[in-house]
């Protein structure tokens, strides 16, 4: 009966040398089954991988019923791979220590000479949340989480139409990450799905932990403030974009969904201006805009005023500010920069901390700062009011990125403001828009609406028409400009 | 990889560039805010002397300052000089701050300098473009060194006192009007046409005026400034002077907008009229080769303040509107015949004959000898808030 | 490719860039209360030439006139006449230049060096222009609004000041324009360097030239009109830059009441699109003549060049006018009328003696 | 004899890495056109540092005098 032994020998060889591969981890179970022909089946997988409810019931029970490996629906699915026992060991091993380490189920069944990998893979998880960095008002709480089968349920429940296009890849060579693209047959641009595949099969690296890694090697323009591809965690934002005939890339282990093409306006419109009434929306929407241009603007605007063009000020408002400014050492330039550090190190360090403690600390620590300066005569009080009001409008732009490239340029006027007053914004505003104006994102012009005149866009941008006034199936101006192509 | 390490080491270079050297930076705690301009020339010796009236940023916030604090809200600063362009260099022996002109409220220029004729006070202040010429200009009757050392209660400045109250006095009194500017003065010595500006005097004293407790008097007839009859200009040289009631009659010709108040003779008697005018209409006519100036002026008329008469008929309103616009147009001639004989031409007759009849052949002569006829249209449009007057016996009118 | 709308755009700006900072109180000395018909005759020759330069530009499709003065004289010729429009786009940008930095200086920043505006006007011009023709095209689309809303609105709020009496005597000598011909050549001969953007234009863009050069001359002649009105004829004809001072007197009721430094600021930007078009002329017909592999270096060189020109262009304002009205349409004249007809004569004779050679 | 050091100090140095790079990048053609306008951009700054600045409309009308004598002899 050498046989049996000899096959015995194969199953136990075979975990042996998983065991080894692996470096006995604490979670690799190893469970020899005996059928009712009192035939053992040796079952093998990695219990922190694996759903544990499926392995014990379905898998143990229908082998020792012997019913297993006959019943037709469960063999030839992708759910079940086979391999003959006698294959080639090196196959045979190598295939075994990928199965369980992506958390298959190994079934080593001597009677029938083959090995079966089960897909049981069942990672643990967070379930689905609302998403902090984009809440809503109004509109679904959903937001992605880290399994990509979650994500993909999330955005099929809202969009059940055939057209939807998966289509998976696995990037990084360590990580052997699962990257998804999706995007609609027929609506999305096919260059603009060629052009995304091309640029994500391009990468090469080791890992993809966040989808921010793939989002630096396929933007269009590294050096540059602006972003050009949408980052997400809201499922009804990336269907309503995917709708617009956008592609969507989802990334295993990461709730933030990348959407490109993006272009400038884009990231003033979050998803609730979807879901409020028109006019609220268009209102809220202008608020974004000028909350930009006041973030942006305010500091070097002050700094210029006060320090190269004082006429601009009003006669009484002069009188104060010059009387506030009696005893103050620095001059207005190195106060706002100043002003500034201080408030980044105290908004970076409310991040950080835990979330109740966080909220207190900088709001506090922002005011009592600011207080205490201006009773020491080191900062002159206008200050910390165009500070902390640029401060505030900073976080009103719905793309949180966005909101940091804000910073960058904030930084950037003041410098120019210092050195040459309302010139140097000049220089600095036309330099912005010769950048902005030379973006691409993904073939598409980064100014779509306004640089190429495309007036039909005008309904989506600076105004949000109600849907009545609205052609359906008409796409916008960005993506149809890439149809042509 | 050369390239971006250049670019870098450029950006470097620029933002240390830029770091070290900014030209026309000036902090706010380094500006003299300069309020009010006193221009004065010594006709004899030749010798200019500017004041400067420079706001104190850290005294209170009323004309007074604070009660019991002993700050002035204002400085004035004298230089003499002998050429305009010295002042800004003499100034700096005495301020500490750099002279910062563009929030300048009021001009004043002493009696005597504009009896010289102010050209080239002007020509310096049109030639600083941080100077505005859109501001207004008082001639000083009396020393403008009193002026320039007066306070003013009520307002912070006493150049925001006199501007304020030039534009009261344009909307409510029609005795100032909108072209009192310094920029008015130089358009209309350029086209050879007449304007009048106010004149500011000093109120009686009841002490040395820069001391500090004359201002807590509660008297506040005294010791301030006062504005009063206005001042001939022709080609940036006064020749003249108006009294407060020529002065309405000259805003009207002038065809400033605005309400006055007028002792009109009706039915052997006195009604006090409060008229707006509309602004006047200039057309130039030839009878038998003589120009005629037909000047066309449209008053509203309201009985706001008329208590001695209350028109109840038709007739009573047109006999009302016909008497107005016969007393306007009798006071308006007696005033043109006035000025006419002393040569001046505040209607602007030689300037509307420039424009209408370039070709003539001797506009002076012309000018001179043109016939005015006024075309006066008074409309009864406002009225009190009583329907009938009281009519006991205890009146005085 | 640039559209047919934001070639008509970068006309109008161009045209009309400096002008507006520089000859208007020349031009109301000259005619006094009827300036404001100057621009309106200048504009007709301006379009004339521009029907000129077309003309010439459709001998050769898709190709500059750099390049079809190579076609046309042979080489050496073409280098040579390439060289000279490159010198000749070099000195306008530097006259454009010296006319921002003498505008700023005299007023709203008096101490700061003239070079430093130059080298910054360069600086952001040549990152425009090494992006390539289509960011200028998009550039100045983007800039217009921001442009033409606060300047109209500034003269509309100056309105107040109106009198008509200041634009009386009308219509004495409306020849007045022949007397002072300069106006010809400064702004609308200088268009020329527009026509070097034509390969990367649309077709059918010789309307958007003519008419953009037409409401450039019918806009400069609206704001004579309004700045006469306003100034008065006396006033605006001494003082330099009366845009400034219209601009100072601006005020929206009591409490704005001095914005002209913000004003001024965004009428610079003016200046910016016509140093941008004569930087992207010149590195155009660098690009044509010597097919250059890299871009920043020459970029790098014109800025050097140009500021160097800009501080030699002239002495002083009052030695620059002396020289203009003399010698202006002559030097203009000559590279963008003599040169083009030259050019067109010769592509004539061509054509007709190979139609003769094959018929023949 | 004003700001010497800004022409030696500043651009030489700028004109000469900039040829250099671009030789070692073995762009010839570059070279010389970059060098030909940039040494003349640099000679104009040098009559300005020597005080003898070379005004370019006066020299244009010369040319235009001399073109003018040339043509009506």
């Amino acid at each position: 009966m050498g046989r049996p032994s000899h096959n015995r020998s194969i199953g136990a060889a075979l975990a042996e040398h998983i065991q080894t591969a692996l470096g006995s981890p604490p979670d690799l179970i190893c469970r020899s089954v005996t059928t009712e022909e009192n035939r053992s089946v040796l079952i093998i997988y990695l219990n922190s991988l694996v759903d544990r409810k499926t392995v014990d019931e379905f898998i143990v029970k229908s082998v020792r019923q012997n019913a297993f490996a006959e019943s037709p629906a469960v063999s030839g699915s992708r759910y079940l791979r086979e391999l003959p026992l006698a294959s080639p060991g090196e196959t045979l091993r190598e295939e075994a220590v990928r199965a369980a380490v992506s958390g298959q189920c190994v079934l080593v069944d001597e009677g029938r000479e083959r090995v079966c990998f089960i897909d049981t893979y069942e990672a643990p998880g967070r379930g689905v949340e609302e998403p902090n960095a984009e809440p809503t008002i109004r509109g679904s709480y959903e937001g992605f989480t880290e399994n990509i089968r979650v994500n993909i349920g999330l955005i099929r429940k809202r969009l059940l139409n055939p057209a939807l296009r998966l289509e998976e890849m696995r990037i990084g060579s360590r990580t052997g990450t699962c990257v998804v693209i999706a995007w609609l047959e027929g609506l999305a641009p096919e260059a603009l799905v060629r052009e995304a595949k091309r640029r994500l099969a391009a990468i090469r690296t080791d890992s993809v932990l966040e989808s921010s890694y793939l989002e630096e090697y396929i933007q269009d323009r590294i050096l540059s403030p602006f972003p050009t591809i949408l980052n997400t965690e809201r499922p009804d934002k990336t269907v309503a974009h995917l709708l617009e005939g956008k592609v969507a890339i989802l990334t295993d282990g990461t709730p933030y969904v990348l959407i490109a093409p993006l272009t400038f306006f884009d990231l003033f419109s979050s998803s609730e201006d979807y879901f409020q009434r028109a006019d609220i929306a268009t209102f809220i929407r202008w608020l974004r805009l000028i909350s930009f241009f006041v973030a942006v603007f305010a500091p070097s605007l002050f700094v210029a005023a006060t320090t190269f063009h004082q006429e601009l000020i009003p006669t009484e408002l002069l009188i104060s500010l010059s009387a506030q400014r009696e005893g103050v050492p620095l001059p207005a330039f190195f106060e706002v920069m100043l002003m500034e550090i201080v408030f980044e190190i105290i908004r970076e360090a409310g991040l950080r901390m835990p979330r109740a403690v966080g909220q207190a600390l900088s709001i506090v620590g922002a005011i009592v700062l600011g207080q205490a300066a201006v009773e020491a005569g080191l900062i002159s009080a206008a200050v910390v009011i165009v500070v902390a009001v640029t401060g505030i409008t900073n976080f009103v732009v719905p793309v949180y990125s966005f909101g940091m490239s804000q910073r960058l340029l904030r930084f950037t006027f003041i410098l120019l403001a210092g050195f040459l007053g309302l010139f140097g914004i000049l220089c600095g505003a036309l330099l912005l828009v010769a950048h902005l104006v030379s973006l691409k994102s993904f073939g598409v012009p980064y100014m779509t609406p306004m640089a190429p005149l495309t007036k039909s866009d005008w309904r989506d941008t600076l105004v949000r028409a109600p849907r009545p006034w609205r052609d359906p199936n008409r796409l916008p101006a960005s993506v149809r400009l890439l149809k042509r192509k | 990889m050369f390239r971006r390490k250049a670019a870098a080491a450029v950006a470097l270079a620029l933002s240390a560039a830029l770091l070290s050297s900014c030209w026309d930076k000036t902090e706010l705690n380094e500006l003299a805010l300069v309020s009010m301009i006193g221009l004065d020339r010594d006709p004899e010796s030749g010798i200019y002397t500017i004041r400067l009236q420079v706001i104190n940023p850290t005294s209170g916030s009323t004309a007074r300052g604070t009660p019991g604090g002993e700050q002035s809200p204002v400085y004035t600063y004298e230089a003499n000089v002998r050429t305009l362009a010295e002042a800004d260099l003499k100034f700096y022996h005495l301020i500490p701050r750099k002279l910062f002109l563009h929030h300048a409220k009021a001009v004043l220029i002493s009696g005597r300098a504009a009896r010289q004729g102010m050209r080239d006070f002007i020509n310096f202040s049109e030639l600083q473009p941080s100077a505005r010429t859109s501001v207004p200009l008082f001639v000083v009757d009396g020393s403008i060194g009193e002026v320039m050392r007066t306070y003013t209660p009520l307002e912070r400045t006493p150049a925001e006192s006199l501007s304020s109250r030039i534009e009261l006095l344009a909307d409510y009194a029609l005795q100032s009007g909108r072209d009192v500017e310094v920029r008015d003065v130089i358009e209309r010595s350029e086209r050879d046409e007449w304007i009048v500006l106010p004149m500011v005097a000093v109120t009686p004293k009841t002490g040395n005026l820069d001391s500090r407790d004359v201002d807590a008097s509660i008297d506040a007839n005294r010791n301030q400034l006062r504005l009063n009859g206005g001042a001939v200009i022709r080609n940036y040289r006064m020749v003249g002077r108006l009294d407060d009631n020529e002065l309405v009659l000259y805003h009207l010709l002038n065809g400033d907008k605005g309400t006055f108040v007028r002792r009109v003779p009706f039915r052997n008697g006195h009604v006090t009229a409060v008229l707006l005018s509309r602004g006047t209409k200039r057309r130039l006519d030839w009878e038998n080769g003589r120009p005629v100036v037909r000047i066309r002026l449209s008053l509203e008329l309201s009985t706001l303040a008329m208590n001695e008469y209350h028109p109840r008929t038709l007739e009573d309103i047109r006999a009302l509107e016909k008497a107005v616009s016969e007393s306007i147009t009798d006071e308006l001639d007696a005033f043109l015949d006035k000025t006419r004989a002393k040569g001046w031409d505040l209607a602007g007759i030689r300037s509307l004959l420039g424009r209408k009849a370039p070709k003539l052949p001797n506009p002076d002569r012309a000018a001179a000898d043109a016939k005015i006829r006024f075309e006066i249209k008074t409309l009864f449009t406002g009225m009190g808030n009583l329907s009938r007057l009281y009519e006991g016996s205890g009146g005085t009118s | 490719m640039i559209s047919r709308g934001q070639f008509y755009f970068l006309t109008v700006n161009f045209t009309l860039g400096t002008t507006l900072f520089v000859t208007i109180n020349n031009m109301i000395e000259e005619a006094g209360p009827d300036a404001w018909m100057m621009p309106l005759w200048a504009g007709l020759g301006g379009m004339l030439a521009a029907l000129l330069w077309i003309a010439l530009l459709r001998c050769a499709p898709g190709r500059s006139p750099v390049e079809i003065a190579r076609d046309a004289w042979g080489p050496i010729a073409g280098l040579i006449v390439g060289i000279l429009y490159l010198l000749v786009f070099c000195t306008i940008a530097a006259w454009v230049l010296r006319n921002l930095s003498d505008f700023m200086n005299v007023t709203i920043m008096p101490k700061t060096p003239p070079t430093i505006f130059h080298i910054m006007f360069l600086l952001v011009g040549a990152y425009a222009v090494a992006q390539g023709s289509e960011t200028v095209g998009r550039m100045n689309a983007v800039i217009t609004p921001f442009l033409f809303f606060p300047f109209w609105l500034s003269l509309a709020l100056a309105a107040e000041e109106w009198k008509w009496e200041r634009l009386e005597p009308a219509f004495r000598d409306p020849w007045a324009f022949f007397q002072y011909p300069s106006l010809l050549a400064f702004p609308f001969l200088e268009a020329f360097a527009l026509t070097m953007f034509w390969p990367k234009v649309r077709p059918g863009a010789a309307g958007a030239l003519v008419s953009g050069i037409a409401s450039a001359a019918v806009s400069l002649s609206l704001v004579l009109f309004m700045v006469t009105g306003l100034l008065g004829p006396e006033r605006a004809a001494r003082i330099n830059f009366p845009i400034y001072t219209i601009v100072q007197e601006v005020s929206i009721g009591r409490v704005l009441v001095i914005i002209h430094s913000v004003l001024t600021v965004t009428l610079i930007t003016l200046i910016f699109v016509k140093l941008l078009v004569l930087l992207y002329a010149a590195f155009e017909t660098i690009d044509r003549l010597f097919r250059p592999t890299v871009r920043w270096p020459h970029l790098l060189a014109l800025a050097i060049l140009i500021s160097a020109g800009a501080r030699t262009v002239y002495e002083n304002p009052v030695q620059n006018r002396l020289l203009i009205d003399r010698y202006l349409l002559i030097y203009d004249g000559f590279y963008s009328v003599l040169i083009p007809a030259l050019l067109l004569v010769t592509i004539w004779i061509r054509r007709s003696l190979a139609g003769r050679a094959r018929k023949g | 004899m004003t700001h010497m050091w800004l022409l030696y100090l500043v651009l030489a140095p700028v004109i000469v890495l900039q040829a250099a790079w671009l030789l070692y990048a073995k762009k010839y053609r570059d070279t010389a056109v970059f060098l030909a306008i940039s040494l003349s951009g640099f000679a104009l700054w040098g009559s300005v540092a020597y005080g003898r600045p070379i005004i370019l409309n006066a020299w244009i009308g010369r040319i235009i005098e001399a073109a003018k004598s040339l043509v009506s002899f």
